[in-house]
């Protein structure tokens, strides 16, 4: 059982990478970050099976901090959007060189 | 006295200066909100803000001269967590000072501004206290999401709200892997606890054992984008661009500062057993950095950018003492330390002052007869770009940071005799950009037309003079300083095992 | 600097006469050179502005000008020095006074018995290591014979500068180089260490320098002074090699020490060989020998009593001194002294053919200098020192009297020139012709000196020339030389071949100098009508040394009257002087015997002498026509052989060509724009920086600013890290 | 003498006093620069050159007592001054002085006023600053002379790069940007990797003397390598001292940093800045690693190197028309002289270098003094734009003639007695190499001749030079010192050569044997 877990922890992983490298729009990539930080707490459960509840209290900061950077991360995404009435990464690169 | 951290209310007073800064800090958000936004106020809470800085800054002081220490628990008790929380309160303190009159300048009213950078400076000082992977995620990401919102701190910018959003989900991203490496140490070992998974790594064999082996490449991975190392340092440049000046000041010193006293930690207590896995990846990724940043550097026409690629490079710098795996290594990385924040910071306060209101005059070309107009002030600059190259007397104390981590590699069990080598030469190439800034302000005649240089704030020439005076000073009489960093290395509860001779 | 620590040299005979003051020698015309030099920088300087970068301002312009234009004929404007008084008398003054204390020293001289040098050690100058060298004079009586010409004959040239140069406005620079050689021309013969007399010898080509760059407006004038300063430094070069190998192998570079153990090393060993060859390669270039003889005629840009000085009397006979100096290196190794005597007599014969058909007065005397030289170098290559200086001392007397008469003519047919402000060559033998009814006392006095150098008997050139070329023919068998080889043609076949071109020289000497004494004093005037009224003897000044010189020449043999004369004069004088210094070497090389012909066979070589310089006379006579000469302008130009002689072979454009001009074009094109600006500076230096550039270009084109580009750069980091991990 | 110095203890204080008297002159500068910041531009600059020509003045007459005050011939250091720095890692502030360092510290400090007076007129610009920059320059200059702690040796090397690089970038010529830049990274790159190195040898001795030290006289007594890393550090130092020296074909940054520097900054780049590369190998490069200075390859290689450096600058000064670069380019010819006379390794080889390093100095120092002159009244250096000027500026051209000549290496002028030594000593163990060498003596004839022939001789052709005016007073008065250094060291060169023999002597034996320390020690351990 621990090792399927840590197996689809990893593929869940891997997806949540592959959107963060093909997707554009930001709220999805940020949703495939989420899903990316998800991921690894279902490692973080399934290993507390092996070591006792560290895991487990890793995997309830983990959702915490999680919140809080997606209330972060969605305030940031909107005042991008007062300026380029865009979330379309690609239309943003100010920055560069 | 030791504190014994099983227990809560030992456990909190070990906490003492984090507690100090946080309380404060949540008093001057009230305190912010309070009031309508206005300059005054803006101002007033800065000050405020100071004056708790100072004050933890103190407490620390006093915490550090006290020979402190504890039982084996989720936070450290040594002189390192002192002295990188000192690093990182003058880097706050800095930055702050910059601020008030940067932000007045910029009309940035919100006074919350302030808080936010004693928020990231309460997660730095937990970062420098982790003794637990837990703690080190935490840190992190207090750090890092009061980071991400200081960076779009002006809102009529959009390079301000460009770079805060790469940065938000590039840093997002980069935690996901941290996390998952942190993940895969702790499947692999079975703790969290830094000098538990040290005393597992050097009693079993983990040298083979891929789950732990993929978990240390992953933990390098998220160190390495917070100190922006390269490849993972392609959010700081453009993040560095966009953010108010200070802001990136702070950046580029407290939270490089910070994060790199945690991978130092890590590396030491946890890792100090698999230096035979980590000894390569590390030493490429210094070699690399240092390329990269001072290549990079070169063709760099916007002073902040070309200083965001130095930070890189120097990120380049201070991998090589976290390659050497040695106590002498972190000492160096301490002084180090010190000599980069005190040039960094006052490069920035010279671009804020040229950069004039809007921020609009950052180029080289903005630089050109500066000498003519601001003498003081392309003198100072000229120490601090002195002093970033590692020059001896004129870059005073950055000539004896780079001697020391030199002589840290040189000395390492393992040596890093062409590490070493690497770190020279490409200081030669450094040596390209960073005269360069010297160049265009000593030995070109101020254009025509070109916008006056108003005379900087009381604060920000506080801020530059302060930093000439240190970084001569410690430039010409640096024992002191070495005394310290020497004094403040890791110290675990336990005898390390792990390889380590005493530093020099 | 002098007088600190003048040790005099054990107990020699000499340190308690006059001769302990022979340091005085080279001091009085320095001296001299302080007080002109001084003069000269008085008058022409006109001390700057305080504050030199502000601008110019216009007043001035007219005086530069003034004072930059006349250069061309700069020597014949009308005003004198402000201190050519002072001058005229301190520069042959302290000539003068030298001369007179050199007469003293040799009559102390000759009152003592001289087995061996008096050396005077002033101070130590290079104590380094194993090589401590002092500063030290040698006087013996070889120093003895050249010091008494040169403050002899340089006193006399010095004297007929006063008139020649009168109104050049250069008058106490001038004198203050003259002086200055003689300082120079002293600390050469009289340096009692290599390094001493290279001192000497660099010291009198510096002076040459000057002194022919004199006129320096003129840029030939400047050029000629740069080539013979260049050229010499090639025989520098040898000279230092010389000197390197002395000192590797014999451990020092004192003359006396020197010649003591050179005759230790193996008898014609490579070491020996090597440093005679690499001296004579350093008197090639002093005493313009083939290769490097070039620079000789070119120097006669100089003033005339220059010519006469330094580049006829003194100087370029220094080579001959030094060979003669170190007969003790050279008797060691014949297979060099094969190469001296050879080369001496192709110059003799080379120059003499192309002394035939020059036109300008001075580089015939100049070619018939460079083969006299050669002649020089035949008796001293052969062994036969006192030949050698016999002629040298000969030479001076009768060739500064050809140059300081051509001087004469010259300063006459200038003045005629400049009165009518003709812009003609006053040089040019064609535009002279008939001078003997206006100039008779130089041209009586011109005749002397031309019998003497054609060896006309009982004039001083025939005792010279007579005994170098016996010397030749007697070595011919039974000496080393006869033994040596030289690239495997045996010696004897050599110095035959020696011997026959030294006969050769001799008649076209006498040619040639025929033909300048015809075109010059004989036949119709070509001068001009309108200057001929300007016609005139030369000033007392000018012909009175003239006078003294033209009895040396004609009554200097008697220094050294041969057997077979003894009816004249006192039999081998110079023999007997210079026995002590160079005696054990002659000897060395006619293998320990006195070389021996019989009767007959001098008397057969003294006639065929006789005859050829009478036929080459005659000849000369019968076959120039003055009167079908026309002036220089009016002259077609030469064609076939007499073009190629009158251009000297066209040496000089081979020279410049395979030489000279490649090297500046290597350096300039390869070496500079090729190795320096491209591969050195464009590739490494440059190309490095921009590969720096290049790297940090390519790194920010990555830096789109696009964040997907940067995850996917994130995360090929990853998988590059995970993979360093994983697979190590 | 003696005795009036040793009653003043001067031999205590001299070293430390000569290094900070400038410091407190550059001090002195900015505090005139602040007080008269209302003063009109002409005033201040007219004051601000005096007080900086005195400060160099007094420098200048404090540093003369060392020639009686050193005892050139005993064993050890003199003068020595042996502070503590920073005990951590066992720097130390070690000064002192042997007769080679002797000579070249009196040449920095005799060197430096003439150098001032040589701009009295032509800096205007920010005069504080250009002055006080040369002060800062004279302590880099000093120190490297006097240095004995390795690390301490370091700093000194690399100060004075700064303001140089500013005197070049400030007030040089038209490329001075490019050139200051290239003389700063090229000196950059060799100086770091022997700190490096210096790093290595003094983590080896740390080990052996069991605590930190960097101690010149402790590395040179015991610490004692492998052959290969030996190699490796004798290169990097090597490396450093090269590029300063400038050897062929690391000499490119040469003629760019002469051409462009201000008549000073020339001066003191040829005269004194180059002598540090020699000075480098003759006090660090050979007795620290004398088994690979010995290594035949390794010699060869240097030799071969001077040599070419020899041929090559005086061949590509032939066809220079720019005066300054060509007298830059015999600068490569003659520090070739100086590296072939210490790599042949005899002691009149060694003796003619260390003669060559001051003849240079004094020779091409007076050469650049002049080209400053003439530049400052025509505003040219091609050699083409000059012509026949002798006839209106003769003691500018007699002077000229004279500096040439020394220039050349005619005897009787300080330049024969260097090449001498250096090429008669060569001869003893490197006969190929000097015989080549010896053709530069033509060369320099030519080179040095032929643009003397185009400058001040030929027909004054050229309207604009018919109005130039002769040297002042001043420049006169400086030049004089000058010309008597010139006559007075080819005359009699004894008592400077007294000063270096037992240094050099000691040093070549030490270096023949192989360092062993039986053999000599060149030097005591003092502490």
């Amino acid at each position: 059982m621990l090792v399927e877990a840590l197996a689809l922890s990893a593929v869940l992983f891997t997806i949540g990478v592959v959107g963060v490298l093909t997707r554009r729009n930001a709220i999805i990539l940020f949703m495939c970050i989420e899903l990316m930080l998800n991921a690894v707490n279902l490692s973080f459960v399934a290993l507390s099976t092996l070591y006792g509840a560290t895991g487990q209290v890793f995997v309830v900061f983990t959702m915490t901090v999680a919140a809080a950077e997606a209330a972060v991360g969605l305030a940031i995404i909107i005042a991008i959007f007062r300026h380029t009435r865009s979330v379309n990464l690609q239309n943003i690169n100010l920055l560069k060189g | 006295m030791i504190f014994d951290l099983a227990n809560p209310s030992q456990l909190m007073q070990a906490f003492g200066p984090d507690l100090l800064l946080m309380a404060g800090a949540m008093v001057l958000m009230l305190w912010a909100a309070w009031r309508p936004e206005s300059h005054e106020h803006q101002r007033a809470v800065g000050m405020g803000a100071l004056v708790l800085i100072a004050a933890t800054m103190g407490l620390t002081i006093w915490y550090a001269t006290r020979g402190l220490s504890s039982t084996l628990g989720v936070i450290a008790v040594d002189n390192f967590r002192w002295a990188t929380d000192l690093i990182c309160l003058l880097g706050a303190f800095g930055a702050i000072a910059l601020s008030i009159e940067y932000n007045a300048r910029e009309r940035i009213m919100p006074a919350e501004a302030h808080v936010l950078v004693l928020f990231a400076t309460a997660g730095m000082m937990v970062l420098a206290a982790a003794r637990d992977l837990m703690i080190v995620f935490l840190g992190i990401e207090l750090m890092s999401v009061a980071i991400y919102v200081l960076a779009g701190l002006n809102r009529r910018s959009p390079k301000s709200a460009e770079g805060s959003l790469k940065y938000f989900l590039l840093g997002a991203f980069a935690t996901g892997f941290l996390l998952y490496g942190i993940a895969l140490v702790y499947g692999s070992t079975g703790s969290t606890n830094l000098v538990e998974i040290g005393q597992r790594v050097v009693n079993g064999n983990y040298i083979v054992h891929p789950m732990m082996l993929v978990g240390t490449g992953l933990l390098l991975v998220g160190f390495g984008f917070k100190v922006a190392a390269a490849p993972f340092h392609m959010w700081a440049p453009d993040v560095y661009e966009g953010a108010p000046t200070p802001i990136t000041a702070f950046m580029a010193t407290a939270v490089k500062a910070a994060a790199f006293a945690t991978f130092l930690r890590v590396w030491l207590e946890a890792l100090g057993g698999m230096g035979d896995a980590w000894f390569a990846p590390v030493w490429w990724l210094a070699a690399v950095a240092m390329f990269v940043g001072n290549t990079v550097a070169l063709s760099q026409r916007n002073v902040k950018r070309l200083l965001a690629y130095s930070s890189i490079a120097h990120s380049g710098y201070l991998l090589v003492a976290v390659a050497t795996g040695t106590l002498a290594g972190s000492a160096a990385f301490l002084f180090y330390l010190v000599a980069y924040t005190l040039a960094s910071f006052g490069a920035f306060a010279i671009v804020i002052t040229v950069g004039s209101t809007g921020d609009v005059h950052g180029n080289l070309e903005d630089f050109e007869g500066l000498w003519s107009v601001r003498p003081g002030m392309a003198i100072a600059m000229g120490v601090f770009m002195l002093s970033l190259m590692g020059f001896p007397i004129f870059g005073g104390v950055g000539f004896f940071g780079k001697w020391y981590l030199l002589m840290a590699a040189i000395e390492a069990p393992r040596p890093l005799t062409t590490l070493a080598v690497v770190l020279v030469l490409t200081s030669v190439v450094s040596a390209g950009y960073y005269l360069n800034v010297l160049r265009v302000m000593f030995m070109k005649p101020r254009p025509e037309g070109a916008p006056v240089v108003e005379r900087a704030g009381v604060l920000t020439r506080g801020v530059v003079f302060a930093t000439v005076l240190a970084i001569l000073v410690l430039g010409v009489i640096p024992s002191r300083a070495i005394g310290w960093s020497r004094a403040s290395i890791p110290r675990a509860p336990q005898v390390q095992a792990a390889a380590v001779n005493a530093p020099r | 600097m002098m007088h600190p620590a003048m040790i005099p040299e054990g107990a020699h005979p000499l340190a308690a006469t006059v001769a302990r003051f022979v340091w005085l020698l080279p001091l009085l015309p320095l001296l001299g050179f302080l007080i002109n030099g001084t003069l000269a920088m008085l008058g022409a300087a006109k001390v700057g502005p305080a504050d030199p970068s502000a601008g110019h301002d216009s007043d001035d312009h007219g005086h530069g000008a003034a004072h930059g234009h006349d250069a061309h004929d700069a020597h014949h404007a009308p005003t004198r020095h402000k201190y050519a008084a002072i001058t005229s008398l301190v520069g042959p003054g302290v000539l003068v006074a030298a001369f007179g204390l050199a007469v003293a020293c040799f009559f102390a001289m000759r009152s003592v018995d001289m087995e061996r040098p008096f050396l005077l050690t002033l101070f130590q100058w290079m104590p380094v290591g194993d090589l401590n060298l002092t500063a030290s004079f040698l006087l013996d009586p070889l120093s003895m014979v050249m010091v008494l010409v040169i403050t002899g004959v340089g006193m006399l040239i010095h004297i007929f500068s006063v008139g020649y140069m009168q109104d050049d406005p250069g008058y106490p620079r001038y004198f203050a180089y003259l002086n200055l050689f003689v300082f120079f021309m002293l600390v050469l013969v009289l340096g009692g260490s290599y390094p001493l007399l290279f001192v000497g010898w660099e010291g009198v080509g510096l002076c040459s320098y000057l002194l022919i760059g004199f006129w320096f407006s003129e840029k030939a004038n400047a050029d000629a002074g740069k080539k013979a300063f260049i050229v010499n430094r090639i025989g520098d070069f040898g000279f230092l090699v010389a000197m390197f190998l002395m000192f590797a192998n014999l451990g020092s570079l004192d003359i006396a020490t020197v010649a003591e153990k050179a005759v230790e090393l193996p008898m014609g060993g490579a070491i020996v060989t090597a440093m005679a060859l690499f001296l004579f390669l350093g008197c090639t270039g002093k005493s313009a020998q083939i290769p490097l003889y070039v620079r000789l005629p070119d120097a006669m840009a100089g003033p005339t009593p220059v010519s006469a000085l330094i580049h006829a009397a003194t100087m370029v006979t220094a080579g001959v001194y030094l060979v003669a100096r170190s007969s003790a290196i050279f008797s060691m190794a014949p297979m060099a002294q094969l190469v001296v005597a050879l080369v001496g007599a192709l110059t003799a014969f080379f120059a003499a053919t192309i002394g035939l058909k020059q036109w300008d007065i001075k580089k015939v005397l100049a070619y018939s200098t460079v083969s006299q030289l050669g002649y020089m170098f035949i008796g001293v290559g052969v062994g036969a020192y006192v030949a050698g200086v016999f002629h040298l001392v000969t030479h001076a007397f009768f060739k500064a009297l050809l140059f300081l008469g051509s001087g004469s003519v010259i300063y006459v047919m200038h003045a005629a020139y400049h009165a009518t402000h003709n812009h003609d060559d006053a040089q040019d033998m064609r535009n002279m012709g008939g001078l003997k009814t206006y100039m008779p006392v130089t041209f009586y006095l011109m005749w002397i000196a031309t019998l003497a150098i054609a060896g006309i008997p009982l004039f001083s050139g025939f005792f010279s020339k007579d005994e170098i070329l016996g010397s030749v023919f007697a070595r011919i068998s039974h000496s080393t030389l006869a033994e040596a080889t030289l690239f495997g043609v045996p010696g004897g076949t050599i110095l035959l071949i020696v011997y026959v071109l030294g006969l050769a020289s001799a008649l076209m000497t006498a040619i040639y100098m025929t033909r300048m004494m015809l075109y010059t004093f004989h036949g119709p005037n070509r001068t001009g009508e309108a200057e001929r009224s300007h016609l005139t003897e030369a000033p007392w000044i000018m012909t009175g040394p003239l006078v003294v010189l033209a009895a040396l020449a004609a009554f200097g043999g008697w220094l050294n009257v041969p057997e077979l004369l003894s009816a004249v004069g006192p039999v081998g004088s110079l023999d007997h002087w210079l026995e002590p210094v160079v005696g054990e070497a002659a000897l060395r090389t006619t293998l320990g015997a006195a070389p021996h012909v019989t009767h007959q066979t001098e008397l057969m070589l003294v006639g065929t002498a006789i005859a050829i310089a009478v036929a080459g006379i005659a000849f000369a006579l019968l076959r120039l026509k003055p009167a079908a000469l026309v002036p220089k302008k009016d002259s077609p130009a030469a064609t076939g052989i007499s073009r190629v002689l009158e251009n000297k072979y066209f040496v000089d454009e081979g020279y410049d060509a395979a030489i000279v001009q490649p090297t500046l074009a290597v350096s300039r094109a390869v070496l500079w724009k090729g190795l320096d600006a491209g591969i050195i500076d464009g590739l490494f230096v440059n190309g490095s920086a921009l590969l720096a550039r290049a790297f940090g270009w390519m790194g920010s084109q990555l830096q789109t600013g696009q964040v997907g580009t940067y995850a996917w750069v994130l995360l090929i980091g990853v998988i590059t890290l995970l993979g360093a991990f994983t697979f190590r | 003498m003696t005795a009036f110095l040793s009653s003043i203890n001067y031999n205590a204080w001299i070293v430390p006093v000569l290094l900070l008297l400038p410091a407190f002159g550059a001090v002195g500068l900015w505090a005139h620069a602040l007080l008269t910041a209302n003063d009109p531009a002409d005033k201040r600059w007219r004051e601000v050159r005096v007080l900086a020509f005195a400060f160099f003045l007094g420098e200048a007459l404090l540093s003369l007592g060392l020639w009686w005050s050193i005892d050139t011939a005993a064993i050890g250091w003199q003068a020595m001054v042996d502070l503590s720095w920073i005990p951590q890692w066992g720097i130390r502030f070690t000064v002192g002085l042997d007769g080679i360092s002797l000579t070249l510290v009196l040449l920095t400090t005799l060197m430096m006023p003439l150098a001032v007076l040589g701009s009295w007129t032509s800096i205007r610009t920010k005069p504080h600053a250009y002055y006080a920059l040369l002060l800062l320059l004279t302590i880099g200059m000093l120190g490297v002379f006097v240095s004995l702690d390795l690390v301490l040796f370091y700093v000194m090397w690399e100060i004075m790069l700064v303001p140089m690089y500013l005197v070049i970038g400030v007030w040089g010529g038209e490329r001075r940007l490019y050139a200051a830049i290239k003389f700063f990274i090229y000196t950059m790159i060799g100086s770091l990797l022997m700190l490096v190195a210096i790093l290595y040898l003094g983590s080896e001795a740390s080990r052996i003397a069991g605590a930190p030290t960097f101690s010149y006289d402790f590395i040179l007594n015991n610490v004692r390598l492998d052959p290969t890393t030996t190699l490796w550090l004798f290169g990097a130092f090597a490396l450093a001292f090269a590029v300063k020296v400038p050897m062929f074909p690391f000499h490119t940054w040469l003629p760019d940093a002469h051409v462009e520097a201000p008549t000073a900054g020339s001066v003191i780049l040829a005269a004194i800045m180059l002598k540090m590369g020699t000075f480098g190998f003759v006090r660090f490069a050979l007795p620290l690693f004398p088994s690979a200075a010995m290594n035949p390859a390794v010699r060869s290689f240097i030799i071969a190197l001077a040599v070419i450096g020899i041929i090559y600058g005086a061949l590509v000064a032939l066809v220079q028309p720019d005066f300054k670069k060509l007298v830059a380019y015999s600068s490569v010819s003659h520090l070739g002289f100086v590296m072939l006379g210490i790599f042949a390794l005899t002691t009149e080889s060694m003796q003619g270098a260390l003669m060559v390093n001051i003849n240079h100095g004094v020779s091409t120092g007076a050469l650049f003094l002049l080209i400053g002159m003439i530049y400052e009244r025509r505003h040219t250096r091609m050699i083409a734009d000059y012509g026949g000027i002798a006839k209106v500026v003769p003691i500018f051209a007699t002077i000229l003639t004279i500096v040439s000549l020394s220039s050349i290496g005619v005897p009787g002028t300080n330049g024969f007695i260097g090449e001498f030594l250096v090429l008669v000593g060569a001869y003893k163990t490197q006969p190929l190499a000097t015989v080549i060498s010896a053709t530069a003596v033509i060369f320099a004839a030519a080179y040095l001749l032929w643009a003397l022939q185009r400058i001040i001789y030929n027909k004054l052709d050229k309207p604009a030079n018919e109005g130039l005016k002769d040297l002042n007073w001043r420049e006169i008065g400086l030049l004089v010192p000058l010309l008597i250094a010139i006559v007075w060291l080819g005359v009699y060169p004894k008592p400077l050569l007294d000063k270096t023999e037992p240094a050099a002597r000691r040093l070549v034996e030490y270096v023949q044997t192989g360092g062993v320390k039986a053999a000599v020690n060149i030097t005591h351990t003092a502490r």
